[in-house]
């Protein structure tokens, strides 16, 4: 059994676990042991990947596998990785067991809860692990589609208005990801021979150009609807607000780094030359992006709004520097979904917390939670200080990467277009100050607050497993960097043969 | 003129004008029984063209079962005497127009090809091959759609007798949607 | 017998039956209405099949088989037809078909 | 060479042991214990920085005369690219020495003092944890080897600045204070930032030994393109100029420091006096050769506006009533006054004058100015409060502190001998030789300084008798040891001599003092405090008349020149009002709105087209034969 495999494999088998349990409790013992198993595996894989790289095994992609299965359209299942993807999957699992835990206390169908966050996991999973465009595809589909269940159910609010949306704005993006794929498929033999939807065979032709011109943009767009692109993000503070709490974790911590990971692995990887004529359309939407969610961050009232919008100023810090096309920058887009993936699952699961207990979310009604509340509070500094980039805690890392990466540009588009993603970090000290400020200190504004509870065992495990990873990465970024730049080489050489400047 | 051609100008005649009475007659009994001449003389015709087994078929099935089950029906939904009130114009000029249009492309159509006569030998139709046929299940025999037809027909039974059983539980079932 | 007899003819006729039929099928608010513009169809139907057997394939017998199921299925249909039209009588006391529109969006 | 000083690792990771291990288990422990804890480590820091200045100055060889530059330990901590990476390091030069020893001395007091101060407080564990914190990132920034590194501890000092000024989170006083300073001195860092990344894509280099030594190439290859008339060199050092005048509280973006009080009077002593605020200064003394070689326009800069602030501070301190107020406002007073000593400096022997004066300055400012604070907080801790309207002839219940409080004040006033009497004496030379303008403003800022120096100890120690609830006792002596060795220092500290100690160059060279500048220094010092003296002294009517007299001078002054109003102006109307709110709004009602309006269209289309769904039979099956009869007409007809 290949360990990939394993991967998508162990929450299919939990699901199936959970399906023969009729009691709550075992429910969430069931998963929890299941996506613990999960981490295991994803530490034990990160493990083998740089032991073997340690061996001097130079392929592109390891553990590949390939099985057939759907014969005459040639497509495989076929899983291999590198080191981006390894960081990647270490990053689903961990998100997924802090959001298990985060989701103890689920009462409303619980079986159905777990069963629906667990398949969203496997299919996340399933897409890292794929080479294969068609499967791929399959697996994104899988990840998207237990999201309408999961907000419409046991979301809140305007749940079924937030559900619908997402599911729409997010299909809509698959549409045009579907004609990109295809448009892939159908250009990658151009001198005749077989059609292919593995990446590894298409990346090593080069797809004609008209096509490109053509494909690239729904690729990437299709993508980037996931990944927050401006203006194609609007589902997210909807979306997240409805969201029930580790279903919000999940989604921004890691469904919306599918975007970003598709976005380069599919769109820039198969089609640098396009994605060199382009990048200066999307440069510019991104790097408004990030400064505009920002200041949209800054009045927003309620807290998931908050931090919806500081998702769309990271996730356009993400995609902005894919577009940057040098290995210092993509290098820091990766680390920035890990970080902001981490961080940001923090973040709700702490706003989840926080709600549970003061049964509101808006941040003028709070006031003074760090006297009641000491240990969530400073968790929720902690996330805080990570989410505007403070050295010691991973968002610092990723952002300085990518500004140096940015920066390696001589010409001045891109060097102004870094100032004004660089302008970012201030503006997100003013909005995560501004609610650190009025939620967790000054006096405490309602007499309710008095008598709430400090975070119980499962939320500690949940906000603790983030927290020590936010600061790894922080503290010691030394080999996750190296080993997400070494695979970023061969990615980076592909590009260079489009834009050798 | 010979006679079986004054025979089919009768029978068309025949048909055709007790078709259209069929679909205008505001009298639904009198319909019924325009479309009863109507069957009758479509029998004929396959008399004319030496189909006796359908022809008494046809007789026995649409003339004898199936328009008896019509006027039935009518009797158990309406008053016999009942005048049914009269098309909506605008609704009967354009079927009308569709209709004759249609009408005049069929036929253009019809007039313009050229059949090719055959020569082939007229097979023996008889009882007995009719018979043969239906149970063999060699090239040329119809055993299949002849156990689906069955089947069918067993079914339409079980069914017709369910939908129309009286205070059945599903017809009784209180509808939801209805305030 | 029916030599002298154009196959057109037939053809002709069944068609001028067909779309009587298909005008009664459209113009007919009675649900009995209906199921006799519909038995007018399919005996055209039968018609034509029974023609182009005589006419064009003389040696084979599937045009008679095809007319032979036809009136079966006619039967068959007529039978379950009257079914429902009694059922939606008891149901909607009336049999007119623009009464029975509850599956209008 | 390295491996004698593997130790200096231990300096900054003390501080970072304590923080973890009171921040994590702080309230497990007791308070005390936690307190104590915390002070045993600084304690060993200070003993190991003392070593570390001794064995540095005294018992290493220089090479050719000079101080060498030694890298005491160096790891890779994040490789950008293949040239470019940011690495960990410990670097010991002249400067990073001196500041070791001013750090780990002030903190050590602060902590001692601390004990005293913070007893019984809410959080007293969280307190000693902050210090650490504050301690560990500070000592890191001194000791960076490389202008990363240097940024990265630039961050934690900013965010430990922000956990104290916020220490009592209930006050939401504090916690606007606390969040103002976290964000005028983020945006600085944003300068800071840019100018990095500019500085490091010219040189290729983060590393200080490579970037600043004169010869090397980075500082030849780095003067390039110009752009709107400077080198691109000048503007990235200006922006990293910027950052510099964030954290040092410089015109315009000071407002930050005074508000920064609201924490708790150890904490305004430690950071927001004589540790964290010169960080700019040091900055700028770090990348000095930079500076003079390639950016001299840059220097410019930072002379004109170290003087301006200099002098602005120094007129608002002589309107402010609060007592920490008026020493964040002298902070920022003596703080602009390094800027200028560095902005005036040339390089190489005594050409380099103002850059020791700068950092001799920085030194003993270090030692009065923290001095000044823990007094103050033992003044407020004996009256809790911190206006000297409510103060007054407490020379007779506070006899420790109000000796060690004057001789703070007689050595910023600049009083022979007390040791700011020499540091910015050299500073006058130096701006003297350089730039009589800005020789001028200080001339006079040193007068205001003695002035509002001494009218803030006179009306505290003598003036009206006041009224106190309690009497006012006597600090614990955790708390006037710590006055008395700071003290000491100030008195002494003048003695050491800096030019053979903090050259530029690391070549010593003799000092001398001009007493022809000296003397009408000291003598403007003593005008100033004579004038305090008469105002001040006994309660008198003068004061309130000299305020009439200069009526909107001294409403501006007061008012601080409007400036805390001109921000709340740019944040409050401009960023909220004129851009977040807009590009809220234009979120949720342009970009939403037009995908909420893709969504409507498709459901009126719906709608419309849902007529066809009639449930009436006969006109689906009008449609129907339409339809097919439609098909065979093409098919027939057309097709064909």
């Amino acid at each position: 059994m290949n360990i990939l495999s394993l991967l998508v494999l162990i929450p299919l088998l939990t699901i199936a676990g959970i399906l023969f349990l009729k009691d709550t409790q075992k429910t969430r013992l069931v998963s929890a042991i299941g996506m613990g198993i999960q981490l295991i595996v994803a530490a034990v894989l990160v493990f083998m990947y740089l032991s073997e790289r340690k061996a001097g095994n130079t392929d592109e992609m390891l553990f590949v596998r390939s099985y057939e299965w759907f014969k005459s359209l040639n497509i495989y299942y076929t899983v291999g990785v590198d080191g981006i993807s390894v960081a990647m999957i270490a990053l689903t699992s961990i998100v997924v067991i802090a959001g298990i835990f985060a989701s103890w206390q689920v009462e409303n169908l619980t079986r159905e809860f777990f069963i629906s966050l667990i398949l969203l996991s496997s299919g996340v999973f399933g897409f890292f692990i794929s080479l294969d465009l068609f499967t791929m595809f399959l697996f994104y589909e899988v990840a998207v589609i237990p999201m309408y269940l999961l907000i419409g159910i046991w979301g809140s609010g305007p749940k079924e208005y937030s559900a619908m949306k997402l599911t729409l704005m997010l299909m809509g993006g698959s549409a045009l990801l579907l004609v990109g794929i295809l448009g892939i498929y159908f250009n990658s033999a151009p001198g005749g021979g077989e059609l292919s939807f593995n990446i590894l065979e298409i990346s090593k032709i080069q797809i004609p150009i008209e096509a490109q011109r053509f494909f690239f943009p729904l690729t990437f767009v299709g993508f980037g609807v996931l990944g927050a692109l401006f203006p194609f993000h609007t589902w997210s503070p909807d979306g997240h607000a409805s969201a029930p709490t580790a279903v919000s974790m999940l989604h921004a911590g890691v469904l919306m780094k599918l975007g970003g990971y598709g976005a380069f692995r599919v769109a820039m990887f198969l089609m640098p030359e396009a994605a060199d004529e382009m990048a200066w359309i999307f440069i510019i939407l991104t790097s408004v992006s990030v400064v505009y969610g920002a200041f949209g961050a800054i009045v927003q009232k309620d807290l998931k709004y908050i931090n919806a919008y500081s998702s769309v100023s990271h996730c356009g810090l993400v995609l902005f520097a894919i577009l940057m096309m040098n290995k210092t920058a993509m290098t820091g887009a990766i680390l920035q979904m890990i970080s902001h993936g981490l961080m940001t699952a923090l973040f709700f699961a702490l706003i989840g917390m926080i709600y549970g207990r003061t049964h509101t979310r808006l941040i003028h009604e709070m006031g003074g939670l760090m006297k009641v509340i000491p240990f969530l509070g400073v968790v929720y500094v902690i996330a805080g200080l990570a989410s505007l980039g403070l050295p010691g805690l991973s968002g610092f890392v990723a952002e300085m990467t990518i500004f140096f990466g940015a920066f390696e540009h001589t010409d001045p588009f891109h060097r102004i277009a870094t100032l004004v993603a660089v302008s970012s970090i201030v503006i997100t000290a003013v909005y995560i100050l501004r609610v650190v400020g009025t939620l967790l200190l000054g006096p405490i504004k309602n007499d309710h607050f008095n008598h709430l509870e400090d975070a119980t065992w499962f939320e500690r495990i949940s906000t603790i497993t983030l927290v020590v990873a936010v600061a790894a990465i922080g503290v010691a970024p030394y080999w996750l960097s190296t080993m997400i730049g070494d695979s970023m080489l061969p990615i980076v050489n592909k590009l260079l043969t489009a834009n050798p400047f | 003129m010979e006679m079986n051609q004054i025979i089919f100008i009768l029978f068309a005649a025949i048909i055709v004008v007790f078709s259209i009475l069929t679909v205008t007659s505001r009298r639904i009994l009198r319909a019924a029984v325009s479309l009863l001449f109507v069957l009758v003389s479509t029998a004929g015709l396959y008399f004319m063209l030496n189909f006796a087994f359908l022809a008494a078929v046809q007789l026995a099935l649409y003339a004898g079962g199936i328009v008896v089950l019509i006027i039935f029906s009518i009797l158990l939904t309406s008053h016999i005497s009942q005048k049914m009130e009269a098309v909506d114009l605008k609704k009967s000029v354009f079927s009308a127009l569709a209709v004759i249009l249609g009408m005049i492309l069929t036929i253009t159509t019809i007039l313009q090809f050229s059949f090719q006569a055959t020569t082939a030998a007229a097979a023996e139709i008889n009882m007995e091959v009719i018979g043969k046929a239906m149970l063999s299940y060699e090239v040329d025999g119809f055993v299949l759609p002849f156990e689906l037809i069955s089947v069918l027909l067993l079914a339409a039974m079980v069914a017709a007798i369910i939908i129309a059983k009286k205070g059945s539980p599903v017809s009784d079932a209180p509808n939801p949607d209805k305030p | 017998m029916n030599n002298g007899i154009p196959l057109q003819y037939f053809l002709i006729l069944a068609s001028i039956m067909f779309f009587v039929g298909i005008y009664g099928f459209l113009t007919r608010r009675n649900l009995i209405g209906i199921l006799m513009s519909v038995e007018l169809i399919l005996n055209s139907v039968n018609i034509n099949f029974l023609a182009f057997n005589r006419y064009l394939y003389p040696d084979r017998l599937e045009g008679l088989f095809f007319s032979l199921f036809i009136i079966a299925v006619a039967a068959a249909e007529a039978a379950v037809a009257i079914a429902i039209i009694i059922n939606i009588y008891r149901r909607f006391s009336t049999v007119n078909v623009e009464h029975v529109n509850e599956m209008r969006f | 060479m390295t491996t004698d000083f593997g130790y200096a690792l231990l300096i900054p990771l003390i501080p970072l042991l304590m923080f973890l291990l009171l921040g994590l288990a702080g309230n497990q422990l007791k308070a005390r214990l936690s307190g104590l804890l915390g002070t045993i480590g600084l304690g060993v820091v200070f003993v190991l920085s003392y070593y570390t200045a001794y064995k540095y100055f005294f018992a290493t060889e220089k090479i050719a005369g000079a101080f060498s530059k030694i890298t005491a330990f160096d790891m890779v901590w994040l490789r950008f690219s293949d040239s470019l990476h940011i690495n960990m390091g410990i670097l010991l030069d002249p400067i990073s020495v001196m500041m070791l020893v001013v750090i780990s001395t002030v903190s050590f007091m602060v902590h001692i003092y601390s004990l005293g101060y913070m007893k019984g407080e809410v959080g007293f564990e969280r307190f000693y944890a902050f210090l650490s914190l504050f301690s560990f990132s500070m000592l890191g920034l001194v000791l960076a080897n490389n202008i990363f590194q240097m940024y990265i501890f630039w961050e934690l000092v900013g965010v430990s600045s922000f956990l104290l000024i916020g220490f009592y989170y209930q006050r939401p006083t504090a916690v606007l204070a606390s969040k103002k300073a976290f964000i005028v001195t983020r945006f600085a860092d944003l300068g800071f930032l840019i100018g990095i990344l500019l500085l490091s894509f010219n040189t290729g280099t983060f590393d200080f030994s490579i970037l600043c030594d004169p010869q090397g190439a980075a500082i030849a290859t780095g003067s390039g393109a110009a752009f709107l008339g400077l080198s691109v060199m000048t503007w990235s050092l200006i922006f990293v100029f910027m950052g510099g005048a964030g954290k040092s509280a410089m015109f315009p973006l000071h407002i930050w420091l005074p508000d920064a009080m609201e924490g708790p009077t150890p904490v305004s002593a430690l950071i927001h006096a004589a540790t964290m605020v010169v960080a700019g200064v040091y900055l700028v003394a770090r990348l000095f050769p930079v500076y003079i070689i390639s950016a001299p326009d840059a220097l410019v800069v930072v002379a004109y506006i170290g003087a301006f602030s200099s002098i602005f501070a120094a007129v608002i301190a002589c309107t402010q009533t609060d007592i920490k107020r008026v020493l964040a406002y002298s902070t920022m007073s003596q703080i602009g006054l390094m800027m200028v000593g560095l902005g005036v400096s040339g390089y190489g022997g005594h050409e380099g004058l103002g850059y020791m004066a700068s950092m001799f300055h920085l030194f003993t400012h270090a030692m009065f100015k923290a001095l000044l604070f823990l007094g103050a907080g033992a003044i407020i801790h004996a009256v809790h409060s911190n206006h000297m309207t409510e103060m007054g002839g407490l020379r007779k219940y506070l006899p420790i502190t109000h000796i060690t409080f004057l001789i703070a004040c007689l050595t910023i006033a600049g009083i022979p001998p007390f040791s700011a009497f020499f540091s910015k004496d050299e500073i006058l030379v130096a701006a003297w030789h350089h730039d009589k303008l800005i020789f001028a403003v200080e001339y006079i800022v040193a007068g205001l300084t003695a002035f509002y120096m001494f009218r803030l100890y006179f009306n505290i120690f003598w003036g009206k008798e006041t009224h106190y609830h309690h009497t006012p006792h006597e600090a614990p002596a955790v708390m006037t040891i710590p006055l008395i060795f700071l003290a000491f220092l100030s008195v002494f500290s003048g003695f050491i001599p800096f030019s053979k100690l903090v050259t530029t160059d690391g070549i010593p060279f003799e000092g001398h003092i001009d007493w022809s500048l000296a003397l009408p220094s000291v003598f403007i010092g003593l005008v100033g405090i004579i004038i305090a003296m008469v105002m001040y002294k006994k309660e008198t009517s003068l004061p309130d008349k000299v305020a009439a007299t200069f009526k909107h001078g001294y409403k501006w002054a007061f008012n601080k020149f409007y400036m805390d109003e001109v921000y709340m102006f740019v944040t409050k109307k401009i960023i909220f009002a004129y851009i977040s709110t807009p590009v809220a709004w234009f979120d949720r009602h342009i970009v939403d709105g037009s995908m909420n309006g893709i969504s409507r269209l498709t459901n009126a289309f719906s709608f419309r087209i849902r007529e066809f769904q009639s449930g009436q039979l006969q006109k689906y099956g009008f449609v129907f034969i339409s339809g097919v009869l439609l098909l065979t007409f093409l098919m027939v007809y057309l097709w064909n």
